[in-house]
């Protein structure tokens, strides 16, 4: 069973060298952390930056500088400024390899829930529906089941929809899974110590294990 | 083509009740913060505002809210601010959830005059409800129009009495976009310089699409989440 | 009988403080020496910049400055360089007061023909489509009839058109006219020594002469 | 993230028979003078080339139709250029005059991803014939598709490792929206820089739209009309 940093840790490995990457709010921000060093990757933040850096040291915070969570960071040699229009045409134009977010629900087609609760106050999708809807590789990172105990991978989603037919993969505290496009849930990779049937029991979607299933390296 | 005001309160003359305004910034990073302190000792009222954030509630739009002078807020994300949820839920304020890149390109559609643009964004969820959507190649995409706005607000790093904006890093943001979508355009500035200062290549927004423009005082430049590392 | 500089210097007239104003190739480009000192005004060449400056001293040519003409320019202070869509953006937005350009027809309901003569090798429209579709504002600098001494003022235009409905007033070396908004050439202004007569005679399209017609001031 | 290659020859690999390209700048301003010339060497023929002209008889995009490489012009303007007009007049060479802010909106909505535009350039001529229009408001737009383009090919004044340009004066017109209308662009620069020495504020086209980029050389600038003042 993989922690937070965990889940970080083993999508870390699907950023490729060249890589433009998106990291959404929450675990996805984490990735940053294990990139290998001497992979080239830059963050984009759709606030309108290329070349997101570390956060900043104690003192040396700059309110100009945020990125798309508001956390004050810093850049990297080679960033880029733009304004919104731009971060978001560079999205959608699919300038962007590879899209990180959390989620609420994946559904066995591939659709995404993760910005309104029926009856909670809704704050807004920001710009997730952008991102979920142009993005070519959509890598989803969240807990398998909700606090109630119940999966998030699900044949449809319940909640209110972020975008349809987008998510690639999931990692999740128990496994690593594709979404096919013909529909379901194809297991990849089990987390240190979980076995198959946990992952069974904890996935309400379509599951599909061809073989037998290696446990992740991180 | 002196476009200088003294005031943010010179600069906002002809605001008036019910107005769609636009206003520039992303959480609490560059927006226009004496025109806001201006609009508040304005009195004006009814308001629909479009700026991708409400503020927080003691700054920024969030002031606004304090004061009952908006009546509909046009944003991608409004968390962060417990009076907006209450006058949310109170029925007092009414809220329009946008994608934050639709918002940002249907004022880019306003500034650049096009009626009206095609994004993916929202296709398949509510917010595709009611709206004409059309297959290109074999992906779908919504039709969504330009935005209409009477006056635009926005905060800048530098300008001239030409009205040019030069933003710095991150506060760029949807300020430039917003200030071309306005019919008439506010620019506030934290350093008003001399026609001829700015290099015109560093440019981001020319004059054009500027309208009024005045020297701000005491920024605050409100930091949201304040995130650091520790030296080693 | 006004000669280039004439028609130019009239025009000047039209352009009011405060204005951004876009110049056309040919008499147009002249209005730029006659705009009286003092006035406010800031010309935009749709190749990308606000605030052409006159053309360079010998020696001080710029090859990366140019107008739309292609000719080498300078900047004045407060001047500002942009790509060629948000150019563009700008005047489809509306944000250009006044738009002067020629023209080899303009028809009496405001139609502008000035891109293309069947038979002739096609040039191109460059920029000219898309300023007579959005300026609020369009004065056309032109002779009144063409070398073969037919009128160029017509009830509708013979030559393939650049925009249509879109031309407000037309000032040639005998005349200044406005095109009325439910048709027709009303007369404004003679030039220096012509008469009502002349005007008539070199007009095609329905000419609208209503009281007596000054003599222009330029 | 290194993109510089050593030579335009390395720069141009992979453009092959009957692709179409995207050329930057404006009249012979801002062209990729070194691309041009590789691309000769290459031999490479059949082109489809969008470019807001085609430059003259002796220099730019007229040596590539000298070389007989060129099927397809799509161009707001093609005058000055003797050899184009032999061409198109014995039916070598064809031709798309597209207005030169249509032209620009088209290569724009390639790069933000937006699959068409609306402009009314156009309306009631011959160019909308057989197009798709639209009224909005009071006013009739015609729908134009963006551009698809294998390889793009522009000139920048600086540039760095991760393809983020700078372009100087007027010969940025159409150079970043070729670049970001390209699934491959490649950029020419008159002076590579270490990535962090450009400002990011000052970047006018972020990398991300540059797959290659390479220092040229000799770079002639020619000036098509020197309009001079004397000097009192």
């Amino acid at each position: 069973m993989l922690d937070k940093n965990g889940i970080a840790k083993r999508i870390a490995k699907e950023v490729k060298d060249g890589y433009y990457v998106n990291l959404g709010i929450g675990i996805p921000t984490l990735v940053a952390n294990y990139i290998p060093e001497g992979l080239n990757v830059v963050l984009q933040s759709e606030n309108g930056l290329l070349g997101i850096g570390p956060f900043p040291f104690e003192g040396e915070e700059d309110a100009d500088l945020i990125n798309a969570g508001k956390q004050t960071i810093t850049t990297l040699p080679g960033s880029a400024f733009f304004d919104s229009a731009m971060s978001f045409g560079m999205i959608r134009a699919g300038k962007v390899d590879l899209t990180i977010l959390g989620a609420m629900e994946v559904s066995e087609n591939g659709d995404i829930a993760n910005w309104k609760i029926p009856g909670k106050m809704v704050k807004g999708m920001g710009g997730a529906m952008d991102l979920v809807a142009s993005a070519k590789n959509i890598i989803v990172a969240m807990q398998h089941v909700n606090k109630a105990g119940e999966s998030k991978l699900l044949p449809t989603c319940s909640l209110p929809l972020t975008g349809i037919k987008c998510v690639k993969k999931i990692v999740t505290e128990l496994a690593v899974l594709s979404v096919l496009p013909e529909g379901g849930f194809q297991l990849l990779e089990r987390a240190p110590g979980v076995s198959v049937d946990q992952i069974k029991s904890a996935t309400a979607g379509k599951l599909i294990i061809e073989g037998e299933i290696p446990e992740m390296t991180i | 083509m002196n476009k200088t005001v003294d005031s943010p309160d010179a600069a906002i003359a002809g605001i008036s009740d019910n107005m769609v305004l636009g206003l520039g910034g992303f959480g609490l990073c560059g927006i226009p913060e004496n025109s806001i302190s201006a609009l508040i000792r304005s009195g004006v009222k009814g308001l629909t505002c479009i700026s991708n954030n409400a503020g927080v509630d003691d700054f920024g739009i969030g002031l606004m809210l304090q004061s009952k002078q908006v009546k509909k807020m046009i944003s991608s994300y409004v968390g962060e601010n417990a009076e907006f949820e209450r006058q949310l839920l109170s029925g007092e304020l009414e809220v329009d959830l946008i994608p934050q890149g639709t918002l940002a390109t249907r004022l880019m559609a306003a500034g650049y005059g096009m009626p009206a643009i095609f994004t993916p964004a929202g296709v398949g969820t509510e917010i595709a409800k009611g709206k004409e959507s059309r297959i290109f190649g074999e992906k779908e995409y919504l039709l969504e129009y330009a935005f209409d706005i009477d006056y635009s607000i926005v905060k800048a790093w530098k300008g001239d009495e030409y009205g040019n904006l030069i933003f710095r890093k991150t506060s760029r943001n949807f300020n430039p976009l917003i200030a071309m979508a306005g019919k008439i355009t506010i620019a506030e500035v934290e350093e008003m310089v001399p026609a001829g200062e700015l290099d015109p290549d560093h440019i981001h927004l020319p004059g054009i699409y500027v309208h009024r423009i005045f020297q701000g005082s005491n920024y605050e430049k409100r930091i949201e989440q304040r995130t650091v590392r520790q030296r080693n």
